[in-house]
C-alpha cells in the first residue's frame, strides 16, 4: 500500500510540473503575442472549425478562452518536435550531447520532490502528506539541486562544438554560479525567520499571516529570490546566454527536435519551481488570507492544492510578462547586478534577520 | 547495515585511484581532479569511523576538509590559468621553470 | 628613615621618556611642535619634582619599585627608584635648568631643519639622567650613566654631515668607554663582595663590614669608579673628549657639558661616599687629579680663542673643583659647587649661545668685541655669571669656591699628609687663572670694539629668560644655598663642620683671588693689550703648549690609537679575512657542491615529486605493517 | 541496505577509474561529478545528511562547476602529448596494488575490532550546525579566513597583469 501511496504521489508530482509547464508555455506564447499587440500561436486552435452558423459563437468563445487551445497547440508542438530531425554537431560526443538536456532537467524535476502541494490530509484511514520526499536537509536540498542545474547548461554549450554554444554555456553557468549565492543567502535569512528547515513546518508557521510579513525585512528576501529566480531560469532581462542577436540562441543552438524540447520543458518547469518556492516560504502556500480550512479534510487539501497552484500560476505569468517587457542587461550589468547589488543585500538582509531572531 | 569495513575498504581503492591518477596524468586540471577523488575518499572514512564510533567529530573534520578544498580550488585554478597564459598550456611537464 | 613607596616617582623620568617619543613622532609632520612637546615634558617633571620636595618631611626618602627587572638565580634585581635629599638637590637642578635649557633652545633650534630629533634626543637625555640619579641601586645608575653618554654622542653629533663634528661625538662615546669599563669593574667587584648592588644595602653592608683586611678592596673599588668617573667628568686622563663636545649645539654643552651630564661622576662619589671614606687613598688620589686637571685645564683656557672652548675648558677646571672637595671628604661641598657651578656655567654657556646666535654662528672671539651695546641682557648675564665663577663675594662662586679651598685646606686625610702644601696653593692659583680667562673672554667679547663683520643683534625673549633667570641664580644662589644645603644634605651626606657667619668685608677679603684675577684680566685686554702679547712672547714655548691643549690628543694617537690600529689591521688579515671569511667561504662551498648533486634529483616536474611521495608513501606504509607492528 | 550500497559503490568506482581513464578532461570532470555524487549518496546512507547535501553544493555545485567552467574556458579537449609510456602507467599501477596489499588487511585488522557503537548517530544540519558553532567555533571561524584568503589570492592569481 505505502508503494501504491508513493506512485501516486509520483504520478502527482509529475502531472503538476507539466501541467504548470505546458500552461505556462502557452501562456509565454499567447500572451508574448497581447504584449507585442499580434495574435501568436495561430495555426493550431482549438477543433472547433466550424461553418455551421449556430455554432460559430460556441467555436469563437471556446477559441478565445483558449481550452482547448492550450492543448492543441501543446500536441501540435510535441509532434513538430518528434517529427523534426535530430541533429548532433560533428566532433562531439553524441552521447554527452544526448545527456546534456536531462541533465538540465532533471535537477528541476528532483526538486519538485520535496515541494508539499497541499495540506495533510486523512483518506481510508491512511495519513497522506502530499510531498514526495521528506528529507532532514528539506530547503537545503533546494539550493543543492540548483548548484547541479549548471551541468545542463555547461555540457549543452560544450557539446554544441562551436564557438556561440560554448559562450552561451559560459555565460550561463558564469551567471548561475553568481546569482547562486544571492538565492542561498536570501533563503538561509528565511530559514533563520522559520527556524525551520522544513517546508512545510514553514507553510504551517504561516497559517495565520504570510511570510512575507513576518519579518520586516522578509520583502528584501522576496524581491532577492524573484529576481534570482529569473537570472538563474536565463530569462527576462537576463537572457544572456542564448541572447539571439549576439549567439544564435546559446548553448542550445545545436539542439533540435525533441531535446530541444526538453531544454523548453525544462526552462517553463524552472519557473514554476521558482514560482513554488517563492509562494510556499512568503505568500502562504496553500492558506488563504482570514481563512481557516479544516485539518485534515481530502476536501480541504483539494482546495488548498488548487489555492497553491494559482498562487504559482500568478507568479509565472508575472514572470512571463517581466521577461516580455524589460530589455536584456550588458553583461557587465548583469554581474554588478548579481555581486554588488544583490549578494551585499542579501547578507545585510542575513543579518537583520538573525538581529531580529535573536533579540 | 553495512560494515563499516565495507566503506573503508572502498575508501581505500577510491584513494589509491586518485594516487595512481595523480602519478600517471599530465594535465594539471586532471590531477587537481584526482587530488579531489583522494580527499573524497578520505571524507568517505571520516563519516564511516563517525558512524563507528558514535560522534560527530568525524563529520566536522569532513565539513573542514570541504572547507579546504573549497579554497584550494579557488587558488588552484587561478594558478591554472595564470599557467595557460604563461605556457599556453596545463600539462605539468611544461611547468617546470620558477620564472614565468 | 622612613620607605614609602611613592608612585609619582615614577612619574619623573616617564614624562621625558614620552615627550622624547612625541616630540619626534609629531614632530616628524610639525617641526615647531617637537620643542614645546619637549619642554612641557620637562616642565611637567620639574613640577612634579618640586612638589615632591615640597611635600617630603625632614628626613624622610622615597623608594618606588617600578618593575621587576630580571631575576637570574637568586639574585634579583628591581627597576626601583630612591629619592633622597641628595636626590632631591639633583632633579631640581637636572629639570630645572633643564627646561630653561628646553625653553632657550625652542628660539636656538627654531631654524634648524632636524630639530624633532634633537628635542627628543634632549628630552631622551633628560630621561636617562633623571634614571642615573634617580636610581635605587647600581645598575639602574648605569643604565642612566649609559643612556646620558649615548644623549651626549647622539647630540654632540647632531650635526653629523660634518665629519669633524661626526668625529667629535665618537670620540666623546669612545673615551667615555673607557671610563665606564672602570665603572663595570667596580661594581662587578662590590656586587661579588656583597651580593647587592642596592644602595642602602651596600651602605649597610660596608657600614658592617669595615674590617681592615677589606680596606684592599675598597681601595681598588674606589679607583675603579673613579676612573668611570674621570671618563664621564672630564678629568684627566680622559677630559680630552669634553672640549670636542663643543661641537654640538650650544644647548646641549649648556645642559650636558656643563650643567648636568658631567656632574655624574660627583654625583656617584657622593652617592657612594659611604666607600669612598673608607678608602682615604683613593680620595687622595681623586684630590690630586683633581688638582692637576684644574690647573691643566685652567693653563689652557688661557689662550683658546673659541669661546666655547673657553668655556669648556673652564668647565673641566671646575669638576676638578668639585671632585677636590670630593677627594677632600666633604661631600657637601662639592655638590653644593656642583649646583652653583650648574647655574653660572649653563648661564655662560647659554650666554655664549646668545652671542653666537646674534653674530651669525661665529664662535671665534677675536671677531667678536664691544657688544656689551649691541646685546645688552647678554652681556650683564654673562659678566654676572663671569663675577661669580671668578669667586666675587656675595655671588653664588664665591660661597662654593670658598668652601672647597676651606674643605682641602682643612682636610683630615692621612694620605694628603704633606701633599697639601702643594695642593692648596695650587687650587688658589687656578682660582686666579679662572678669574682671569674669564675675564679675558669677557673683554674679548663684550668690551672694546666690534671686530667682525656681522650685525649683531640681541637675541629674542625666548633665549633671554632663561639667562636672567640663570644669572638671577648665580647671583643670589650662593647666599642662600650655603646656608641651607649642608643642613638639607646632611641626611645623606653627614653633618658639616659649622662655621660662623661672616660678615660682608670678610667676604670680600675672602674673594681677593678673584678680584685680582679680573683686575690683571681687564688690565691686559682693555687698556694694555700690549702686556698678553708680551708675555706670549717671554714665554714662547709654554704659551704654545697651552694653545695646543698640552698635546694630549697627540699623545693618546700616539700611545693608544696607533698600537691599537696596528693590531686591528693584523686581526683584520689574518683573522677575519684568513679564518673567518675562510670558513664561511668554505661552507658554501661545500653547501654549492652538495647543492649540485641534489639538484639532479630536482627535476621541475610536478609529477616526478608526487611519484617520489607516494614511494615514501608506500615505504612508511611498509614500515607501519610489517616492521613496525604497532 | 546492502545492495544499495554496492551498487553505489559500483558507480563510484566505475566513475573514479572514469576519472583517471578518460582521455578527455571535461569526460574525467563529469566523472568526477558522478563520483561525488556516489560519495554524496553514501555520506546519505551513512546518516550524514548535512554533510551529503553539503557534498552537493560545494563539491559537485561550486568546486567541480569551476573546474568544468576552466576546462570550457581553456577548451583544451584532449592531453596533447602523446599518452605516457607504459612503464610508468604500469609502475603507477604496481605501486597502486601494493598500497591496496598493504592497506586493506591493515584497515580490516584495526578497525574491525572495536564495537559498532550503539549510538546511531545523524549527522542533521541541527546536530552539526550545534556543533560547529559550540566546541569548532574557532576552527570554524579560522576556516572563514582560509575562505578569504583563497579569494583574495585567486583574484589576484587569475587577474590580468597590466604591461605599461
Amino acid at each position: 500500500m505505502e508503494i501504491v501511496i508513493l506512485l501516486i504521489k509520483v504520478f502527482v508530482v509529475f502531472n503538476v510540473i507539466m501541467g504548470l509547464a505546458s500552461i505556462c508555455t502557452w501562456v509565454e506564447r499567447k500572451g508574448s503575442a497581447l504584449i507585442q499587440d499580434r495574435i501568436g500561436a495561430n495555426r493550431a486552435g482549438a477543433f472547433v472549425e466550424t461553418d455551421v452558423f449556430l455554432l460559430k459563437p460556441v467555436a469563437f468563445v471556446v477559441r478565445w478562452l483558449g481550452i482547448l487551445g492550450v492543448i492543441n497547440t501543446l500536441l501540435c508542438d510535441a509532434v513538430k518536435a518528434i517529427f523534426k530531425e535530430d541533429f548532433v554537431p560533428e566532433g562531439t560526443s553524441q552521447f554527452m550531447h544526448c545527456l546534456a538536456p536531462f541533465m538540465a532537467v532533471l535537477p528541476v524535476f528532483v526538486s519538485f520532490a520535496i515541494l508539499p502541494l497541499a495540506p495533510d490530509f486523512e483518506v481510508m484511514g491512511y495519513h497522506i502528506r502530499p510531498q514526495l520526499a521528506t528529507i532532514d536537509a528539506g530547503v537545503l536540498f533546494l539550493l543543492a539541486m540548483g548548484s547541479i542545474a549548471v551541468y545542463g547548461v555547461a555540457l549543452a554549450g560544450w557539446t554544441g562544438n562551436n564557438k556561440f554554444s560554448l559562450l552561451g554555456g559560459l555565460r550561463a553557468s558564469a551567471q548561475m554560479i553568481s546569482y547562486e549565492l544571492a538565492m542561498g543567502l536570501s533563503i538561509v535569512s528565511v530559514i533563520v525567520m522559520y527556524g525551520t528547515l522544513d517546508l512545510f513546518e514553514m507553510v504551517k508557521a504561516q497559517s495565520s499571516v504570510w511570510g512575507i510579513f513576518q519579518s520586516p525585512t522578509a520583502w528584501l528576501s522576496f524581491i532577492i529570490l524573484f529576481i534570482v529566480g529569473m537570472a538563474e531560469t536565463k530569462r527576462g532581462p537576463f537572457d544572456l546566454p542564448e541572447s539571439e542577436s549576439e549567439l544564435v540562441a546559446g548553448y542550445f543552438t545545436e539542439y533540435s527536435g525533441m531535446k530541444f524540447l526538453v531544454f523548453w520543458l525544462g526552462e517553463f518547469a524552472e519557473i514554476a519551481l521558482f514560482s513554488a518556492i517563492i509562494v510556499l516560504l512568503f505568500f502562504g502556500g496553500w492558506n488563504i488570507p482570514f481563512v481557516q480550512l479544516p485539518e485534515g479534510a481530502w476536501w480541504a487539501a483539494l482546495i488548498g492544492h488548487l489555492v497553491l497552484m494559482t498562487k504559482i500560476m500568478f507568479f509565472c505569468i508575472l514572470q512571463i510578462v517581466i521577461r516580455w517587457t524589460l530589455p536584456r542587461f550588458r553583461y557587465d550589468q548583469l554581474m554588478n547586478l548579481g555581486w554588488k547589488i544583490l549578494l551585499p543585500i542579501a547578507m545585510v538582509n542575513l543579518m537583520i534577520v538573525a538581529a531580529l531572531k535573536v533579540f | 547495515m553495512v560494515p563499516v569495513t565495507y566503506y573503508l575498504t572502498l575508501s581505500a581503492l577510491m584513494f589509491t585511484l586518485g594516487i595512481v591518477g595523480v602519478v600517471i596524468r599530465r594535465n594539471a586540471i586532471v590531477v587537481f581532479m584526482c587530488i579531489e577523488l583522494m580527499l573524497n575518499a578520505v571524507n568517505l572514512s571520516f563519516v564511516a569511523l563517525s558512524r563507528l564510533v558514535g560522534n560527530l567529530d568525524g563529520q566536522i573534520a569532513v565539513f573542514f576538509v570541504m572547507v579546504v578544498a573549497a579554497a584550494e580550488a579557488a587558488v588552484g585554478l587561478a594558478i591554472i590559468i595564470s599557467l595557460f597564459r604563461s605556457a599556453k598550456s596545463v600539462e605539468t611537464s611544461d611547468a617546470n621553470q620558477l620564472n614565468g | 628613615m622612613e620607605q614609602n613607596g611613592v608612585t609619582a616617582l615614577g612619574y619623573i623620568p616617564l614624562f621625558p621618556l614620552i615627550g622624547s617619543v612625541l616630540a619626534f613622532i609629531i614632530g616628524r609632520s610639525k617641526r615647531d611642535a617637537a620643542g614645546w612637546i619637549a619642554t612641557l615634558a620637562s616642565a611637567m617633571a620639574f613640577a612634579v619634582v618640586v612638589a615632591l620636595v615640597m611635600a617630603m618631611p625632614e628626613e624622610a626618602e622615597y623608594y618606588y619599585r617600578a618593575f621587576t627587572w630580571f631575576s637570574v638565580g637568586g639574585f634579583t634585581l628591581d627597576f626601583a627608584f630612591r629619592f633622597d635629599h641628595l636626590t632631591a638637590v639633583m632633579c631640581l637642578v637636572v629639570t630645572g635648568i633643564g627646561s630653561l635649557i628646553h625653553l632657550y633652545s625652542v628660539a636656538y633650534m627654531a631654524e634648524d631643519e632636524g630639530r624633532h630629533r634633537f628635542f627628543a634626543y634632549l628630552n631622551l637625555f633628560m630621561f636617562s639622567m633623571l634614571l642615573l640619579v634617580l636610581g635605587a641601586n647600581l645598575l639602574v645608575l648605569f643604565v642612566g650613566w649609559e643612556g646620558v653618554g649615548l644623549c651626549s654622542y647622539l647630540l654632540i653629533g647632531f650635526w653629523f654631515k660634518n665629519l669633524s663634528y661626526a668625529g667629535a661625538g665618537r670620540k666623546a662615546f669612545v673615551v667615555n668607554r673607557i671610563g665606564d669599563a672602570g665603572f663595570l669593574f667596580g661594581m662587578f667587584m662590590l656586587y661579588r663582595q656583597f651580593d647587592t648592588l642596592d644602595f642602602a644595602e651596600l651602605a649597610q653592608a660596608i657600614s658592617v663590614n669595615a674590617s681592615p683586611e677589606l680596606l684592599p678592596l675598597y681601595f681598588v673599588v674606589a679607583l675603579c669608579l673613579f676612573v668611570g668617573a674621570t671618563g664621564k667628568s672630564a678629568q684627566i686622563p680622559l677630559f680630552v673628549w669634553l672640549p670636542d663636545a663643543m661641537a654640538g649645539p650650544t644647548p646641549v654643552s649648556a645642559l650636558i657639558h656643563a650643567a648636568t651630564m658631567v656632574t655624574a661622576g660627583v654625583y656617584m662619589m657622593a652617592r657612594l661616599n659611604f666607600l669612598f671614606d673608607l678608602a682615604p687613598q683613593a680620595q687622595a688620589i681623586v684630590a690630586i687629579v683633581a688638582v692637576f686637571t684644574a690647573m691643566v685645564a685652567a693653563l689652557t683656557a688661557l689662550t683658546q680663542n673659541d669661546i666655547k672652548k673657553v668655556l669648556a675648558y673652564s668647565t673641566v677646571s671646575q669638576l676638578g673643583f668639585m671632585f677636590m672637595a670630593a677627594g677632600a671628604g666633604v661631600y657637601w661641598v662639592a655638590v653644593f659647587h656642583l649646583v652653583t657651578h650648574a647655574f653660572f656655567k649653563a648661564c655662560l654657556f647659554l650666554g655664549a649661545g646668545s652671542v653666537i646666535h646674534g653674530c651669525h654662528h661665529e664662535q671665534d672671539m677675536r671677531h667678536m668685541g664691544g657688544l656689551w651695546s649691541k646685546m645688552p641682557i647678554t652681556a650683564a648675564t654673562y659678566g654676572i655669571s663671569t663675577l661669580a665663577i671668578a669667586g666675587i663675594y656675595p655671588l653664588s662662586g664665591y660661597f662654593s669656591k670658598h668652601a672647597i679651598l676651606a674643605a682641602l685646606e682643612g682636610g683630615h686625610n692621612p694620605a694628603l699628609e704633606g701633599l697639601l702644601e702643594l695642593l692648596v696653593p695650587m687650587a688658589s692659583v687656578t682660582a686666579f687663572l679662572t678669574a682671569f680667562y674669564m675675564t679675558r673672554s669677557f673683554a674679548m667679547t663684550f668690551l672694546g670694539s666690534y671686530r667682525g663683520h656681522a650685525h649683531p643683534h640681541e637675541s629674542p625673549l625666548r633665549m633671554t629668560a632663561p639667562l636672567i633667570v640663570l644669572a638671577g641664580l648665580a647671583l643670589v644662589g650662593g647666599l642662600w644655598l650655603g646656608g641651607t644645603l649642608p643642613h638639607y644634605l646632611a641626611p645623606v651626606l653627614g653633618s658639616p663642620a659649622e662655621h660662623g657667619h661672616e660678615s660682608i668685608i670678610e667676604g670680600l677679603m675672602h674673594s681677593w683671588i678673584g678680584i685680582a684675577g679680573i683686575g690683571v684680566g681687564l688690565l691686559c685686554y682693555t687698556s694694555l693689550s700690549q702686556i698678553p702679547a708680551t708675555i706670549y712672547r717671554v714665554i714662547g714655548p709654554l704659551s704654545t703648549l697651552s694653545l695646543n691643549k698640552f698635546y694630549f690628543d697627540e699623545l693618546y694617537a700616539a700611545v693608544v690609537v696607533k698600537p691599537l690600529e696596528a693590531i686591528a689591521r693584523v686581526l683584520f688579515r689574518v683573522v677575519d679575512q684568513g679564518m673567518i671569511d675562510g670558513a664561511v667561504n668554505g661552507t658554501a662551498a661545500v653547501v654549492d657542491v652538495s647543492g649540485e648533486v641534489a639538484r639532479s634529483t630536482q627535476t621541475g616536474q610536478v609529477r616526478h615529486y608526487a611519484f617520489f611521495m607516494f614511494v615514501a608513501a608506500l615505504l612508511m606504509l611498509f614500515l607501519f605493517v610489517f616492521a613496525g607492528r604497532v | 541496505m546492502t545492495a544499495l550500497f554496492f551498487l553505489v559503490a559500483l558507480v563510484l568506482l566505475i566513475s573514479a577509474v572514469g576519472v583517471v581513464a578518460s582521455r578527455n578532461a571535461i569526460h574525467s570532470a563529469l566523472f568526477l561529478v558522478g563520483n561525488l555524487m556516489s560519495v554524496a549518496v553514501m555520506f546519505a546512507m551513512l546518516n550524514a545528511h548535512f554533510l551529503a547535501v553539503v557534498q552537493v553544493i560545494v563539491y559537485a555545485g561550486a568546486i567541480m562547476v569551476l573546474v568544468l567552467f576552466v576546462l570550457m574556458l581553456l577548451n583544451i579537449k584532449l592531453e596533447n602529448q602523446p599518452a605516457l609510456g607504459k612503464l610508468v602507467i604500469g609502475l603507477a599501477g604496481l605501486g597502486g596494488l601494493a598500497f591496496l596489499w598493504m592497506m586493506v588487511p591493515l584497515l580490516q585488522r584495526s578497525f574491525a575490532a572495536i564495537p559498532q557503537s550503539a549510538v546511531d548517530v545523524q549527522g542533521s544540519v541541527r546536530e552539526v550546525g550545534k556543533l560547529l558553532y559550540t566546541q569548532y567555533v574557532f576552527p570554524f571561524e579560522a576556516a572563514s579566513l582560509l575562505i578569504m584568503a583563497a579569494v583574495v589570492g585567486a583574484v589576484m592569481l587569475a587577474k590580468r597583469r597590466y604591461r605599461a
